[in-house]
């Protein structure tokens, strides 16, 4: 029995004029026994320290692109060599301003996303909706659990860490504000909380969605779906969705699943809205990441294109424009100019569209967009009967037109992002009228359209490269498997032990954009290495869709390879952008249910859990975006490093540790009771690589883990070491680093490696034995049990931390 | 073969118009000075990147600089094919960002333990990656850096011109540092 | 009676197991009986099309300080020529994105802020401490009423004001990431936003400091203070107070009070801590801005110094170091990477900053500040008895070595902010020993040091400056009127008709930063042109503090000489930079209290209303912050203009209309049911003017208004017509615009003017009336009723409007 | 007297340091290059600022363009000393702000309605001010911007170079650019 006290005056009984006041009631159905850890709904302050300690360790490093500060107008400011601006500020502590203004606007992006959602999903489905993320999960929420110390049983309860994350972002983007923060460590800390503030955002959106809209939960076996440029029928009329944002999109499926029509239309998406809108029906398709965006809209396929927001390109309108394809935009944040017909009624928005006396409406109404899109969609293909206005080049003369039109000066290949050797591809063209060297070009081009911009000749240098390479591209085409959403309690109560103890090698969670160095292939081939090794491989979002268009020599995905499960060679697709929060919600649930370690406002400890014991790495190959930013300082705060492509770099900042300073590596060990010197591992937090081989080696490196058993330890060692001789054609220089006795090294190389540790580092064998009798950084010890945190330690060891 | 011809040398553009922000441009050096710059070097050290395993061309010009006495720090896995022509690098598994991280550290012995790098010569990288390094180390160190790749290099103290439109002057130019070393 | 139910579980009677959900049930003595208006807690769209309105007519204007974007790893992108970067984002779009996050960043300050106090000052005083501004508010939070539609009782009623703000914020924060917004006209509308919420933010902030606090409550006549660099008693300890946050340094006034010895002390502030102490106690005193900061930290005058938040120099610890003044930061926006000392005993505390052993500690428990502070300022005071370390130079030869090191290399020069003469100023000096060019620069140094970093004979030019204006520093003292908070509704009630009437010629706004272009004295100079005139000027922060330093031939300053009433001649300081919410505020209270305007939810209309009627100009002289920048686009989008400094054009944009193009100047008028040409009054909403005599010109031009009644356009012309005689030599090219009749042109030149009209203009006078036949854009009408909002015209007219 | 000395000239050093963030900068000019390039207008005009109030040398010159037939658009106040020399601007009351957001609307007439202008002079401006209009019209029009003033400005499409070191050679600048109009 239950009854509802609304808003405003009432009164009990006869008791008039009676004031009641209430803080929050909460529905506790059954009480949460856990204990209340130290830092619920931590502020600034209470998480500095142990950013501090990281920090300490994984120095910060700057690599700044503007020597000049232009933030307020006492400015501009000349702080190059480390010079103080106009307020004070040198330029390091600049630097670090701008990464944690970035770190805001990425967590404000996934917050304000959740923000919508949620307001939204509570006014259609009631703040009592339960979360229920199906009969495998019992730790629902682990990173609002963790951080806020609540475990939300409902979509209301949702509101209070979304409330949480809101103000945290105000408090960190009010400490930019000129003549705040004048240490560029506090700064990183500052950027770390918001970070993890990321992670509420993210996991508050993601499980709204999967409980109101029945998203997969936690399956492993979900469906595969069509991926990259060749999947649509072009008999049907073509909807497409662009963004990061399903519930402004979902109705297009709703409606037409309500019409019994949803096969008489093709559904594609561009970027996250794709991945969750297959997640909503797997009778959608995904199109491609941000790359694909300008290749989509020029080729004419899309009959209407729906945009929400996040990774649109700025200049969608136009491009829609230009091919004659109507456009609706839906989301606040990105209204794109447009006027809002929002209370129109349908059909006088379809004509506005369909007869181009509007190019774009925006239309913040879910429902009628999901009436809208189809009806225009319908009334456009009616319109050009399946003979879409553009492909790319009309005619080959026109192809070929534009590539005699080059001179070779060299202005698209010194505004490429990737400096692509576009003059010698028109050159290559021009003298053979062979086209294959431009068509290699679309394998790493982005689509970013710069060139265009920097040509003299006004070339249309992306479809001349789009059109060389025709062929392959129109037969692009793969499956991803739908995302998952969260990892069940009974994967981690399985793999949590050999996680843990270093049997499973690492995870490597493959997630961010596509701002790759080399073509899109690459990330393939990266991951296939730790997926025959059986590390656990997580994606989501674009890194997710890439590889689930790339094939191997026989035709087939990684998708359709690997299975779904989160264990020793499994591929785990969380789903978009948002869904990342799983992955660090993963690594919190190792800690809660493998080592039974308490979560709720305990951020410290299973941050520092993970640091020590969980060989879990992010990878981002092409990563460019806020978002990207802030979810890697997020895990970085949690203890994961994590290793992006060479264009990370221009995130400005890294944190990379000297192995080389002993002082910088020790641990409290509760079982001796001693503060010890450990091992570099790992050794870096952030860090930007070249080449995907040096990828794949500094990824097995970065999941060795002071905890490591010998076992575990050993086996790490031996991928280390192998995918070192067979990527840099050497063992690596640092190995003898991390072998604390001769159970660490690897079985086939044992002999070698201990003459090696004596004759090139001195250690002292006994060759009887064969082992190790002095050399190693410490001795190995089965109980070991390390913390950096003072309090940790307290709390089982029962004494103050020695000095 | 020497750069002779004046009139021949391109000019200095840029690996990327928009990467311009910046105080002080590197000066576009020819090979002589590039040489005398290392010969004046109490300790110099070529770093390599990952581009040589796209050109081998790079690799032996790595493998006579090598040849020549200058350390080298592989990065990039740029080590396999030096190796497989009999180099040892002093360091083959740090990425750039660490070699670069530990540069900046004053207090850093080299990977060979004698001591700070003075004078870093750079080739065979990603422009865009080897530009982010080169701010970080002008901003926050003393040590003169060269790059000696196609693309001139803005961030560093020392670079070769732009030798995008012709791949055999930049060969050349190598050519002529490494024979005179 | 009153009886509270906390959170948790709890039953009823016997009925237990029953659950109650409560939504939020407010304290209703007394209903509020204004119905609500349409857009109670706006999101991005609901104001969207008002803020179309104005930026079709006032067009943003873009003056890029940097060609470049560097936002994402794609990049960096040279967008110059509007060319568009790697997300498709062109020039114009990427300089309103920066706006916008300015905006955010300046909104987030003053919201995290409030934030902070709100909860600290609940904390103390509970959520029910009643709002209570005096006998003499009624309308206690014109900015909540409006925008929030809440009548905010009690402390805890705050809280739902800022939820909104921060989510806002959040919400166009996310807006700025890469691939949102592609028009620069919905950055501009979401920048508005933000700058709307800033105002909430700071209303929220100085409403709760005023009653927890007891600061003065719309005092016409509070207290007079000493205010300059030359007002401390050198003889008695001195503890300074820099920032804009006054929770953390108030427990030094009443911790000493309590003690008693708040007269052995000197307390005095920098910054808008500054003001809020006078407020706290009359007995502190206000050293100046921000370009007081090294003046006072190298002078050695404070044995202490307590830092909070916001624009404070970003290497203050090191200045302190440098001096050996004892540093205590407080806020958690600016922690400096001092060690959390919080929960030290005060003893140790104090110790290890007296000792030296810790530079500086970081300390956010305020009452720990409170006693802490003068035990250091005491200590450190008698371990140099009285005798300082530093004094710019110790000797003449020091001062005198360091002139001489210089070579004219004019690095200085080039870097200044100012491009001030350094050059000049020490060649004079080296020549003839005479330092007053090099004391004369000190009137205009906004002491930023950069010129120091560009030295490369490292000269201590900031130093050099100082001491060769050393007599005229250390006598440079006046008054500052302590901040008095809000505009009694009384003082509205007599001066609304007359405001909006247009008798009295208008309300300069005088608000912001240092920045000025000039010497300090020009900011006098202008101002008491508008007083001598009968304007109402109102200030607050560093502009009134500037104000309260400087003195007229008469050794007064404007606090001295002009009341501080809110009427016609009067000078009205309502505080610091938080207390600018009652300068927008008393804007809504005209028409609240004047015109009996709904505020609730209603804020189109009152802004409207606002636009068209109430002859309010922001001026900011010397803006430079980001705060600035948010509350005058929070300024602009209620339709109030705002006139900045030479060096505000670095904000990079403008709100400037084209008086010529007759079509963007119209209104419904109500009350002929026409849409209708208007004069271009005012023409712009943001302005950077180069001098003086230009922003006077400028401030009496753009407080005309189309709602002027006759008399009220007579006295507006009047002046400006008199000063643009006075300071251009001409009467201004565009008067003619503004005359609707003969009885609005200026009496004594009345005749000349008609003259010109038909001369100069072809208009048609009949001569013997002294009437105007023809000529007007259009006639004078009593009635005119005008309104830009379709629903306001609707809701007045009882009709749609007329196209 | 006219500049002859190449040697003397001095380098264009831009008005502020880090105001350089462009990727064009403004070619410094002599006085010859000015009055080709006005003599060769449609509708030149000059745009005087409030530095005229502190420099009468300044209010001169510009008296003798509005002499020599250049129509004058006063702002900062600067019109009040030449309107005591009898000059009369196009425009008075609108600051440089209003006037650049006016110049940027190719329909605009310009305050004598004959049309926009195609070449627009400027003397007498704090220099961080008038760069930042000089920047707006750099991107987002078509007219050639002249800065005559001391201080090289960077985003003009053609300046005067550096002459803050001397004030006589600015003067003489000017000089030989009146006289030759």
């Amino acid at each position: 029995m239950a009854f509802e006290l609304k808003k405003g005056l009432f009164a009990i009984d006869e008791m008039r004029n009676v004031s009641i006041k209430i803080g929050k009631v909460v529905e506790e159905e059954e009480e949460w026994t856990e204990p209340m850890g130290p830092t619920p709904k931590p502020g600034i302050l209470e998480l500095r320290k142990w950013d501090h300690k990281l920090l300490e360790r994984f120095e910060p490093f700057y690599a700044p692109m503007s020597d000049y500060c232009n933030l307020c107008t006492m400015g501009p400011c000349d702080l190059s060599m480390n010079k103080r601006g106009a307020c004070g500020i040198d330029l390091k502590t600049a630097k670090a301003r701008l990464v944690t203004i970035a770190c805001c606007i990425g967590a404000a992006a996934h917050t304000a996303h959740a923000r919508h959602l949620l307001d939204h999903l509570i006014e259609d489905y009631g703040e009592d909706l339960p979360i229920d993320l199906g009969g495998d999960i019992n730790v629902e929420a682990p990173n609002i659990r963790t951080i806020i110390g609540i475990k939300p049983r409902t979509l209301g309860d949702l509101r209070e860490a979304l409330d949480w994350a809101e103000k945290e972002i105000v408090k960190v983007l009010h400490a930019t504000h000129i003549g705040n923060e004048e240490s560029f460590i506090d700064y990183e800390s500052k950027a770390m909380h918001v970070g993890m503030a990321d992670h509420i955002g993210m996991e508050v959106a993601d499980i709204a969605q999967i409980v109101a809209y029945n998203l997969p939960k936690a399956e492993q076996d979900t469906p595969l779906v069509d991926t990259g440029f060749g999947i649509v029928d072009k008999s049907k009329p073509v909807i497409v969705v662009v963004g990061h944002n399903v519930m402004y999109s979902r109705p297009v499926v709703e409606y037409l699943e309500e019409q019994g029509r949803i096969d008489d239309f093709e559904i594609a998406g561009l970027c996250c809205t794709a991945h969750d809108m297959t997640r909503v029906s797997s009778k959608t398709k995904i199109f491609g990441p941000i790359s694909y965006q300008l290749r989509v809209i020029r080729s004419g396929l899309p009959d209407v294109l729906i945009s929400d927001e996040q990774c649109i390109r700025a200049d969608l309108l136009e491009a829609c424009k230009a091919v004659g394809i109507p456009l609706i935009a839906t989301s606040d944040a990105a209204i794109r100019g447009l006027p809002d017909v929002s209370d129109w009624p349908v059909d006088k928005i379809v004509d506005a569209l369909v007869s181009g006396k509007l190019p774009g409406v925006f239309l913040s109404d879910p429902e009628k967009v999901g009436q809208v899109a189809p009806l225009v969609a319908e009334a456009v293909f009616k319109k050009h009967g399946g003979e879409r206005k553009y492909r790319f080049f009309e005619t080959d003369e026109d192809l070929w037109g534009e590539i005699n039109k080059c001179t070779q000066c060299m202005s698209c290949v010194f505004t490429c992002p990737h400096n692509l050797r576009i003059d010698q591809g028109m050159a290559h063209a021009q003298k053979t009228k062979d086209l294959s060297k431009l068509g290699y070009l679309e394998e790493q081009c982005l689509a970013c359209g710069k060139c265009e911009q920097a040509c003299p000749k006004n070339i249309k240098i992306i479809n001349v490269i789009m059109a060389s390479n025709f062929e392959k591209l129109y037969n692009k085409s793969g499956k991803t498997r739908v995302g998952r959403g969260p990892i069940q309690d009974t994967e981690v109560r399985n793999v949590g032990q050999p996680i843990v103890m270093g049997q499973i090698p690492g995870i490597i969670a493959a997630v961010g954009c596509i701002n790759f160095p080399d073509e899109m292939q690459s990330i393939r081939e990266i991951l296939e290495e730790f997926l025959k090794r059986r590390y656990i491989v997580v994606t989501s979002g674009c890194h997710a869709m890439d590889i689930g268009m790339l094939k191997d020599e026989e035709g087939q995905t990684l998708f359709e390879k690997y299975p779904g499960i989160f264990d020793a060679g499994g591929l785990v697709n969380t789903g978009s952008c948002v869904s990342n929060s799983h992955i660090s919600g993963v690594a919190m649930k190792v800690a809660s249910i493998f080592a039974m370690r308490p979560l709720r406002g305990n951020y410290a400890e299973i941050a520092d859990y993970i640091l020590n014991r969980v060989g879990a790495v992010g990878f981002s190959w092409g990563p460019y975006s806020h978002k990207a930013a802030s979810i890697a300082t997020g895990f970085n705060r949690l203890g994961v490093p994590v290793v992006v492509g060479p264009h990370g770099a221009k995130y400005r900042r890294a944190y990379i540790g000297r192995y080389y300073k002993p002082e910088k590596w020790w641990a409290y060990d509760i079982k001796t009771r001693k503060k010890m010197n450990i091992e570099p591992a790992p050794d870096s937090l952030l860090v930007a690589v070249e080449t995907k081989e040096e990828a794949i080696v500094q990824l097995a490196r970065l999941a060795l883990r002071p905890n490591d058993t010998s076992q575990g330890r050993q086996i790490k060692l031996t991928h280390y070491l192998e995918l070192s001789q067979k990527y840099l054609g050497t063992l690596p220089d640092d190995w003898p680093l991390y072998v604390r006795s001769e159970a660490d090294l690897p079985l086939k190389m044992k002999d070698q490696l201990l003459q090696i540790l004596e004759s090139d580092y001195g250690w002292k064998i006994d060759w009887d034995k064969k082992k190790i009798l002095e050399g190693p950084i410490r001795p190995f010890d089965a109980g070991f049990n390390p913390t950096l945190v003072e309090e940790v330690y307290e709390k089982y060891a029962g004494e103050k931390p020695p000095q | 073969m020497a750069v002779k011809k004046e009139d021949k040398y391109p000019a200095a553009r840029r690996y990327q118009v928009a990467d311009i922000q910046v105080s002080r441009e590197a000066t576009a050096v020819k090979p002589n000075v590039v040489v005398n710059l290392v010969k004046k070097a109490k300790h110099p050290v070529l770093v390599t990147g990952g581009q040589l395993l796209k050109d081998p061309k790079l690799v032996e010009f790595a493998v006579k600089f090598h040849e020549k006495g200058i350390p080298i720090i592989a990065t990039g896995g740029s080590s396999k094919p030096l190796i497989e022509k009999g180099v040892k690098p002093q360091s083959a598994v740090f990425p750039l960002h660490y070699v670069t991280q530990f540069m900046l550290d004053e207090e850093w012995q080299g990977f060979d333990g004698k001591g700070s790098y003075d004078v870093v010569l750079y080739l065979g990288f990603l422009p865009y990656y080897l530009s982010r390094m080169l701010s970080a180390l002008k901003h926050f160190s003393k040590i003169t850096t060269i790059s000696l790749d196609e693309f001139y290099q803005p961030h560093a103290k020392f670079s070769f011109t732009n030798l995008t439109a012709n791949k055999e002057m930049h060969y050349q130019m190598l050519e002529e540092v490494v024979n005179n070393l």
